[in-house]
């Protein structure tokens, strides 16, 4: 649908601004969510109109039928009623007209859902998508294994290729929701959910978890960046990559505060002794754009503040605050901050 | 005919004999030991307004908490208690108890009986609803309120990732709302079927009174769904079943079958009996009756029918196969249907009518304006593709709020402006009661109409914050705003009733010159309802009644005899003596509350409570000892 | 408007049998919900099947040999319990007090076996889901039982020590009427325990 | 009229007992402590028992500081079911298995090799002992290991079972937690090495 | 059947009469130093055929079979060591301290001497499955024991003074060290444990006299430390490609992927290669490490001297089921359809017994010989195992009844082979499981395994069986069921009988040809060790057995583990949990001789 009727439309249903956004399925950005946002705009339409009709002949009848309060008359007989014809062929007709709308939605919803929901290429690039209490782990899929990606709360998507998403959940069940790319699906645990994505022009899309999942459900959001396929093909090749080397001497007292201390207890950093698998993989954080699921930007004081005091920031996060002398904490962000 | 005129002199006498047989006693014991419909029916309704009123604090704690970004008021923990209690509450304690709250009082009196069939046990589903209640908000003091949700799902609601008791709390909570709402409604499907008036055929039945019936038999069929949905779930969490444990065969998506197999018929069992009252109130405020009233009834039935076959539309999201998804799509389209016949016909009504404007009719008036909304947005969830985008956003916060509150608190509130005289005696306010229309009905748009956008534009539900960069902010404050406005229309109205307790006007029997056989006895009803069990001959008896009122006579005066009538057609078919008031009903409800809350705390409960289970049973059916 | 008498209704009777009676409406409200309830068992039975490649997992099936025996009686129960019911409403005293034991004595013998049937079923409760729907199962129908039971208990003791009324005979007819459910329901529920493993 | 005010009196009045009887009851099970108390001062000795330690070993002295009151973790559901995953989590299950024992001794019997108060079990788990047992120094954060020291007591059932875990989403492996019998939380041998530093 | 029996009679007619008599098999090298009747080295020879051509025990002769003497080890550990017979003296290696003692045979088994290692108590804490050891190695004066804490140590035959001891491993990285080392050419081969801690598995070569390593062989990561060089020809496709030791894994996973070598090495003399089996990937939970995981859970034949790989064969590609690839490899000349092939003989933890080509690595067939469902076979075109998908762990998900269970239909506890009889004497399992995979983290020196497990007997309800197997009919000649795995090994003598014990404590001896039992004796202790069978100085055969149950299998009893706890003990303690009522812990050498 054009940006104009669009517009149109948005100004009917009294809305009050705001068809953009990174999380906005009015805002669609690829071609399941604009099947979907055309819909909502045929529906929106149609069921306004229907309730305008509806109330207008409230009102009518209001205004035409009032007695004034004075010439109130509560006791008594009735007023005798001999329109019952011209009445039922009225609320036939609107019936009618109902089951006919109705008819036709069904019938549009049908064609649409088989538009949204139609099998991906067997080729698609994969990403298994992990909901855990509360962030996202997202793993590219390669047939060789050793390409395989591992990353977390963010996505990167190469524009106008149908991305295969399997989604599946070790704990509670939690939804996958990018609105400018397309509906939600759960994650459900013990099943694995099977649908696919794809955006039509490179943008940053915010997703969120959609199935209440506790505590933290609120600040469990994912961001979806969609590429052209160069950037992206450069990006995964860049994931790909082991952690570099620490550079400096600060740097690499970093690195073993960290794969000696606490952290490695649930992190990753490939291209370190650090595997554990409780947390986020870690091993390009400094190439993500928020840290702790999309609650804080990933700047250095943010992800000093974070270390020390998650808790603070989202309660009843897995993370426990971990106390470092400020030395040894400059050093792990410094090491931290290597991490592209 | 005119040999069988009955002097007033007999009909007071007839009164004062049948006071003496019916009356329900003083003191604390005869308090507790009351069983008469109509004490039951205003306990139903007061202890439900109560949870309204506790289950809507709740509401405002949530939208102060929402009303700005980030905000720290407060904290996850409490906030999903918070909102799982306010959900829970407003379901299970106040919308489906209060429709069957005045059902228990209004029936009776509509089908010109003196009493509701099984009044202990209509007595025993109030206590069991008392304290399933009082367990719930309790609970919530101890920091132990649910905390998954009113629709608790699984797993977050299993053993493992809700530790403590607070699940376990939700879940007996549900069974005794459960018994309470079963009990309730086998007593008023027995009363409809089989105590209405002579002459009131089925299709002479007053149309509160056709909902009332099928929502009872809704209530039996789907209830039994989520009664073993919370047994299974507290079975898993307390004994250790695998009914929900993906790993050893269990599945998270039966809870959602079954709750939903429950969930989406409730929604009609709380908006149908709302339907029933809208009915009355057009009837009496246009001056003429309903039209279409066969269509009507057929709508009821259908609703409730259809009401079975779309539970899975709640679970698009999920695992479901295309084909059933599609199934479900068609089910939730059509259901639109019978909603929309009866809007037409209550459309016809006013077209037809002398609209006599009052806070009844004002509420009615607001129910068609939000319920639409309502169900328009409704017909959208039911699209398989926008339902995945708006599914569990605040979107659907909007939408349901529309339909329940649009459609079942509107309609209950112009309830009971419109029924309140019959009850106390005294009229309320109505230019109070237009201002409480107004305010409700303008907070009601203001806090909801809003959440429409919020969820488009990405907010999900059942957040206890939301980041400052996301927009959200200004239509948050906006809700807030209107969820304050509805919170002092509330207040309003509470003002209102006491008010009128003291310096109402006299209502007198028939304050709005309406039909029902409710409104042929005084206000407020003698405790046998009718000196004179009256009999019908037509739909509308008082708007149709000539000289003569035909009445039953031959019923003993000095016992609780009643009169049972044939299923059909109402015919007289014997007389039966009802029971005593007795405390043991209040008794059972302790030892089966007592049962149910200690069983959340060790299995041994259950065989522990079975012994005072039995023996309060045993005295509630044991025959008084004076019985001939 | 001035009351006239239209219906007279002194001669009418002061109870009644079957459908006439609010009881046996009553009745039917519980069995209905009752039934509904273990409908949703018996769907969550064949849902959770779909969800277990095998069947039964792991465990073997439940011994056949007390839960035949156990039906047999229960079905047999069902002669007694005419004859209490045809009995009593026919207010003949005497055959019912005859009756309602054997009915009693039946049910108990029944239940005794009952307890035997946990054991037989080859599985615990927290074993897997299996288990778990398999005791469920069971124990629902048990549930029933039991109030069912204590039910007949304290109409017998009625029917010896008095009041004798015509209202009670009612009693004793609807309570036949709802040991005829306790009977039907637990056909498909024995055909899922102890057949269900063996055939799905 | 009377009636209402009747029905609110009873209404508070149960309300009240309820809160009363059951409040000190539920409290310390039900509450969710999301920030622990600011590092308490009392950091153990620096003794460790053992040489093995998971991970690479550590740099310096990271010394893991005691928490107060202990015997509030062993009465909080979240903190015990907290326990229960970080046991899974931390690697715990591997040795002990879900407490029948493997690499490590069983820890669902009532056999405590190094006593079975909740500071000997943090001790064993922050210093590590001799035979095997890794010293978590450093490793996990104090709270944390009195969450899991709190579940290993729980597996032996010696945990308020009104807190204690139910069943995992999870293999059956054992009865849950819940179902154990409370046992007088005396049990256990205590050899002289267990208090005596060494 | 019958046509087997034929082949299996004319091929004993065939053989020269002599042969009845104290001659060994001629596939069937001892190392050269080993004096007819020692038994220098845990599996006897280099062709781990465990036959001894010792014959004066006989079918006939032995009912009559009487405890000699017996020596109490002090440890009450799973004793799964065999003991090993040189210079008139027996060495007997003890778990966990490690205590190397020597009992003189001329004076009835009294102390010589004793040495105690000390290894670090700590490595109790990493040692997967028992803190057991597999046994000694023998050769030209020196006795060679690996410790738990991953010490290698050359200790001199007759003071018992230690030559040398060299570190190879760190405890607090998981390794520990429990397999019998082999001794070929002067080269000490030993490898590490630890699949279940993360480990990365390798096998060394140590110069016997000095110590020093000559070279070291990993089993994951790219070809210059697999030693995949030039000469690596393997018969199947899949296994040739570049650095597939990094590829078919989860990158950085190699590092931590297990492949360890803790069971069997053979050796051919002719060939001059070694054949070593590599343990299972690391972790348990597959989804953790897509791919098919070389080089573990298969067989590699490395050129002794320099340790450079010939050819590799993968048992279980991509593990799904913790089928290690350790067992023994008995290596035999045998006629396939007219043809003399020199074969290797390996039944696997997959429940198949595999014939292979020892030459180029080509599986001939691979036959079950236990329950199997985890696999429908094996594709002898592409060699892969064909998986059943019903079996396949899902993360989350218990799978239920999977045969073999993860100790395989047969696990380390070697086979015996008798160049007599022509069959294979199989000790194994009869275990089926329940499986959840979970994830897991990698924390070094912390276990990494990711599933509860639960196993229970298999079919027929007995948990474990003896059989007597013909690779060439393949199919079974008889079987023996017992109640529990049967966790020992097994020795093959030429006067007919075979020796092997139960974890209940019979010590038993049946007929080669029939399988029937001969004598049974109760031990002390349940049996998981070794038997051995020796010419004494006094002239007599006699044949020796470690009592002391433990183990994987016997950790309940050795580790008082708790029974309620189903997944106790990897999942071994669900299936074992009547053991406690048959037998105790035990720690003693038993030696029986004829009267």
């Amino acid at each position: 649908m054009s940006a104009k009727p669009r517009a149109a439309l948005a100004a009917l249903a009294l809305s009050l601004g705001g068809c953009e956004g990174p999380q906005n399925m009015l805002d669609s950005s690829g071609p399941q969510a604009d099947t979907i946002e055309g819909l909502w705009w045929v529906m929106l339409t149609v069921t306004s109109a229907v309730w305008f009709l509806v109330v207008a002949a409230m009102l009518v009848a209001i205004w035409r039928r009032r007695v004034r309060a004075e010439a109130l008359e509560l006791s008594g007989e009735p007023k005798p009623h001999r329109r019952e014809r011209s009445l039922g062929i009225a609320v036939a007709a609107s019936v009618g007209l109902t089951v006919a709308i109705l008819f036709a939605f069904t019938i549009y919803s049908f064609v649409l859902e088989r538009r949204v929901f139609a099998a991906p290429p067997k080729d698609a690039l994969e990403i298994q998508v992990t909901g855990h209490q509360w962030w996202w782990q997202v793993r590219y899929v390669h047939k060789d294994p050793s390409k395989i990606v591992e990353t977390a709360n963010e996505i990167h998507i190469p524009v106008g290729q149908k991305v295969t998403v399997r989604l599946s959940s070790p704990d509670v069940i939690h939804s996958f929701w990018v609105p400018n790319l397309h509906g939600k699906r759960d994650l459900i645990p013990g099943q694995e959910a099977i649908f696919w994505i794809e955006a039509d022009r490179p943008g940053s899309y915010r997703g969120q978890c959609a199935e209440f999942c506790g505590w933290q459900h609120a600040h469990m959001s994912f961001w979806v960046h969609a590429e052209e396929p160069e950037a992206f093909q450069a990006w995964l090749e860049q994931q790909r990559r082991p952690a570099p080397e620490p550079p400096d001497d600060l740097t690499r007292r970093g690195r073993d505060i960290f794969v000696t201390g606490p952290c490695a207890m649930c992190h990753a950093i490939s291209g370190t002794t650090a595997s554990a698998r409780f947390g986020p993989d870690l091993t390009h954080l400094a190439s993500r754009t928020t840290i702790a699921a999309g609650t804080l930007p990933n700047t250095r004081g943010h992800l000093a503040a974070w270390i020390a005091d998650p808790q603070s920031y989202k309660p009843g996060n897995r993370m426990p605050p971990t106390f470092l002398p400020p030395a040894d904490m400059q050093a792990l962000l410094a090491y931290l901050e290597t991490l592209r | 005919m005119s040999d069988d005129v009955l002097r007033p002199m007999e009909e007071r006498e007839a009164a004062a004999k049948l006071t003496g047989a019916w009356h329900e006693g003083e003191g604390i014991l005869a308090w507790l030991s009351a069983t008469g419909h109509k004490t039951t029916g205003r306990r139903f309704v007061l202890t439900s307004f109560g949870f309204f009123i506790a289950a809507g604090v709740l509401a405002v704690l949530m939208r102060l908490q929402l009303a700005v970004p980030e905000n720290d008021l407060i904290g996850p923990d409490l906030y999903n208690q918070i909102f799982s209690v306010h959900g829970t509450a407003m379901m299970f304690l106040f919308a489906v108890p209060v429709m069957q709250g005045v059902a228990i009082y209004l029936v009776p009196l509509m089908v010109g009986a003196r009493e509701i069939a099984f009044p202990r046990l209509a007595a025993f589903a109030l206590w069991m609803l008392l304290f399933g209640g009082l367990l719930l908000f309790v609970s919530l003091l101890l920091d132990m309120g649910a905390e998954a949700g009113w629709f608790a799902y699984v797993p977050l609601s299993g053993p493992e990732y809700s530790p403590g008791k607070r699940s376990d709390v939700y879940a007996q909570t549900i069974t005794f709302s459960e018994i309470s709402a079963i009990a309730a409604a086998v007593c008023l499907i027995t009363t409809i079927l089989k105590m209405r008036a002579p002459g009131m055929s089925l299709n002479r039945m007053p149309l509160f009174v056709w909902a009332s019936l099928v929502t009872a038999f809704m209530i039996l069929f789907a209830m039994p769904s989520v009664m073993m949905a919370s047994t299974f779930l507290i079975m898993d969490r307390l004994i250790g079943t695998h009914f929900f444990n993906p790993a050893e065969g269990g599945d998270p998506l039966l809870w959602q079958h079954l709750f939903w197999f429950f969930g989406h018929p409730e929604v009609y069992i709380i908006f149908i009996p709302a339907l029933g009252m809208v009915s009355h109130i057009v009837e009496a405020f246009a001056r003429r009756p309903v039209f279409g009233y066969v269509p009507m009834v057929l709508s009821l039935a259908a609703t409730a029918f259809l009401g079975f076959g779309l539970w899975v539309h709640h679970m698009f999201a999920s695992n479901v196969p295309q084909l059933g998804a599609s199934f479900f799509t068609a089910a939730s389209m059509m259901i639109a249907i019978p909603s929309g016949i009866q809007i037409f016909c209550w459309l016809a009504t006013l077209w037809d009518g002398r609209l006599v404007i009052r806070t009844p009719l004002l509420f009615v008036f607001g129910f068609i304006f939000t319920f639409v909304i309502g169900g328009m947005t409704g017909v959208m969830l039911a699209a398989v593709p926008l339902d995945l985008q708006v599914h569990d956003t605040y979107f659907v916060v909007a939408h349901f709020h529309y339909v329940l509150i649009g459609g079942a608190v509107l309609p209950l509130f112009g309830a009971l402006y419109y029924w309140i005289p019959k009850v106390t005696g005294r009229m309320l306010d109505e230019r109070l009661g237009q201002l409480n229309f107004w305010l409700m009905a303008i907070g009601v748009n203001l806090t909801f109409f809003p959440m429409h956008q919020l969820g488009l534009e990405g907010m999900t539900r059942r957040v206890y914050t939301y980041p400052p960069e996301m927009g959200w902010d200004r239509l948050n404050l906006i809700a807030t705003v209107g969820g304050v406005l509805v919170a002092l229309s509330v207040l309003l109205f509470l003002f209102n009733l006491l008010r009128s307790l003291s310096v109402g006007r006299l209502a007198g029997p028939d304050p709005w010159g309406s039909p029902g056989l409710e409104w042929a006895t005084s206000s407020p009803p003698p405790e046998f309802n009718f000196a004179l069990p009256p009999v019908v001959t037509g739909r509308s008896p008082l708007w149709e009644a000539g000289e003569e009122w035909p009445v039953v006579t031959g019923l003993k005066l000095d016992q609780r005899e009643v009169l049972i009538t044939s299923v059909l057609d109402a015919e007289p078919d014997h007389r039966t003596e009802f029971p005593e008031p007795s405390i043991w009903p209040f008794l059972a409800a302790i030892a089966v509350g007592l049962t149910f809350i200690g069983s959340i705390f060790t299995p041994w409960a259950v065989v522990a409570g079975s012994v005072p289970v039995a023996i309060t049973l045993i005295g509630w059916f044991w025959p008084k000892p004076g019985e001939e | 408007m001035r009351p006239v008498a239209a219906v007279d209704v002194s001669r009418l009777p002061d109870h009644a049998f079957g459908h006439r009676s609010i009881l046996w409406w009553g009745t039917l409200g519980f069995i209905a919900t009752e039934g509904m309830a273990f409908a949703i068992a018996i769907a969550a039975y064949l849902y959770l099947r779909t969800r277990i490649p095998e069947w039964p997992p792991g465990v073997p099936p439940p011994d056949l040999a007390i839960g035949i025996a156990n039906m047999a009686i229960l079905i047999l129960s069902a002669v007694p319990n005419y004859l209490t019911k045809r009995a009593s409403e026919k207010e003949d005293l005497r055959q019912v007090r005859i009756w309602i034991l054997v009915t009693l004595a039946f049910a108990i013998a029944f239940l005794v076996l009952r307890w035997f049937e946990f054991a037989s079923l080859n599985v615990r409760w927290d074993l897997n889901a299996y288990g778990s729907i398999q005791w469920t199962l069971l124990g629902l129908h048990t549930v029933h039982l039991l109030t069912d039971v204590g039910d007949t208990a304290v109409l017998a003791v009625l029917m010896f020590t008095g009041p004798i009324t015509g209202r009670r005979f009612v009693d004793v007819s609807e309570n036949s009427f709802y040991w005829y459910f306790v009977i039907a329901s637990w056909l498909p529920i024995y055909a899922l325990i102890y057949w269900g493993p063996r055939v799905l | 009229m009377r009636a209402g005010i009747f029905a609110a009196f009873v209404i508070l009045v149960g309300a009240a007992v309820l809160l009363l009887v059951f409040g000190p009851i539920t409290y310390v099970r039900e509450a969710r402590e999301f920030r622990p108390d600011p590092v308490a001062a009392t950091a153990p000795p620096e003794i460790r028992m053992t040489d093995l330690q998971p991970g690479l070993p550590l740099p310096g002295p990271n010394p893991n500081t005691g928490g107060e009151n202990p015997s509030w973790y062993e009465r909080n559901a979240v903190a015990l079911s907290e326990g229960q995953r970080l046991f899974s989590a931390m690697n715990c299950v591997g040795c002990h298995s879900h407490g029948g024992g493997g690499m490590g001794p069983p820890l669902m019997d009532d056999k405590w090799i190094y006593g079975s108060d909740i500071k000997n079990i943090y001790a064993t788990i922050v210093e590590g002992r001799p035979n095997g047992m890794p010293s978590f120094r450093g490793k996990i954060p104090p709270e944390q290991v009195w969450q899991i020291a709190a579940y290993v007591r729980s597996m032996a059932g010696l945990t308020p079972k009104q807190a204690s875990p139910s069943r995992p989403d999870h293999l059956q492996a054992k009865a849950p937690e819940a179902s154990y019998p409370e046992q007088p939380p005396a049990g256990g041998l205590i050899p002289p090495s267990a208090t005596a530093p060494q | 059947m019958r046509i087997g029996l034929l082949v299996a009679a004319a091929l004993l007619l065939a053989m020269p009469a002599g042969a009845q008599t104290a001659t060994p098999a001629p596939n069937s090298v001892a190392p050269a130093n080993a004096a007819e009747g020692d038994w220098v080295l845990a599996p006897k020879d280099y062709a781990n055929t465990r036959f001894s051509a010792l014959d004066q025990i006989t079918r006939d002769n032995v009912k009559d079979l009487k405890l000699a003497w017996s020596f109490s080890t002090g440890v009450n550990r799973g004793q799964e060591a065999a003991p090993i017979v040189a210079e008139q003296t027996m060495f007997v290696v003890t778990p966990y301290p490690n205590i190397l003692y020597a009992l003189d045979l001329t004076q009835g088994g009294a102390l010589k001497w004793k040495y105690e290692p000390r290894p670090a108590p700590a490595a109790q804490g990493v040692a997967c499955c028992d803190v057991v050891n597999r046994g000694a190695a023998y050769d030209q004066g020196r006795v060679f024991i690996n410790t738990l804490d991953n010490h290698t140590v050359a200790v001199d035959a007759k003071t018992g003074k230690e030559i040398w001891k060299v570190k190879l491993g760190d405890i607090n990285q998981g390794e520990t060290m429990t397999m019998a080392p082999m001794v070929v050419n002067g080269l000490v081969l030993v490898g590490n444990s630890g699949g279940e801690m993360g480990v990365r598995g390798w096998i060394q070569a140590l110069d016997a006299a000095t110590g020093t390593v000559k070279w070291k062989a990993y089993n994951t990561g790219p070809d210059s430390e697999v030693l995949i060089g030039p000469e690596f020809t393997p018969f199947y496709e899949q296994d040739r490609g570049k650095d597939l030791g990094v590829t078919t894994w989860p990158p950085e996973a190699w590092k931590i992927g297990g492949g360890t070598v803790w069971g069997w090495i053979s050796y051919d003399p002719a060939l001059d290669l070694i054949y070593h089996g590599t343990a299972n990937p690391g972790p348990w939970n597959p989804e953790q490490r897509p791919g098919d995981n070389k080089w573990t859970a298969g067989i590699f034949a490395r050129d002794p001297q320099t340790g450079q790989a010939r050819w590799f064969y993968q048992w279980a590609p991509h593990d799904l089921h913790d089928y290690d690839g350790i067992n023994e490899n008995v290596l035999v000349d045998l006629e396939i359809d007219g043809q003399m092939r020199k074969l290797l003989l390996r039944p696997e933890r997959t429940g198949y017994v595999y014939v292979m080509d020892r030459i180029t690595g080509e599986v001939l067939s691979a036959t079950p010989f236990a329950a199997v469902n985890s696999s429908k076979g094996v594709d002898l075109k592409t060699g892969r195992l064909i998986e059943n998908e019903e079996k396949h762990p899902v993360l989350g998900k218990v799978i239920r009844d999977i045969c073999p269970a993860a100790p395989g239909a047969k696990d380390w506890n070697p086979s015996a082979w008798s160049p007599l009889t022509k069959l294979l004497y199989i000790p194994h399992n009869n275990l089926c499981m329940d499986w959840e995979s979970v994830e897991t983290s990698y924390i070094a020196g912390t276990p990494y395994v990711g599933a509860n497990v639960k196993m229970y007997f298999g079919p027929g309800g007995h948990g474990g069986e003896f059989t007597a197997w013909d690779p060439i009919a393949k199919k079974e000649r008889w079987t023996i069921r017992e109640r529990f795995p049967v966790w020992s090994g097994t020795v093959a003598t030429a006067g007919g009988v075979v020796f092997y014990g139960t974890m209940e404590g019979w010590f038993k001896a049946v007929d080669a040809e029939s399988g029937q039992v001969l004598w049974q004796q109760r031990l002390g202790s349940g049996i998981i060790g070794q038997p051995v069978t020796y010419l004494a100085p006094d002239g007599k055969q006699y044949v020796a057995i470690l009592s002391g149950v433990g183990g994987w299998a016997g950790a309940i009893v050795a580790a008082d583990l708790d029974a309620r706890d189903a997944t106790a003990a990897l999942g071994f303690v669900n299936a074992m949990s009547e053991l406690p009522n048959h037998t105790t812990k035990g720690g003693t050498l038993y030696v029986f001789a004829l009267p």
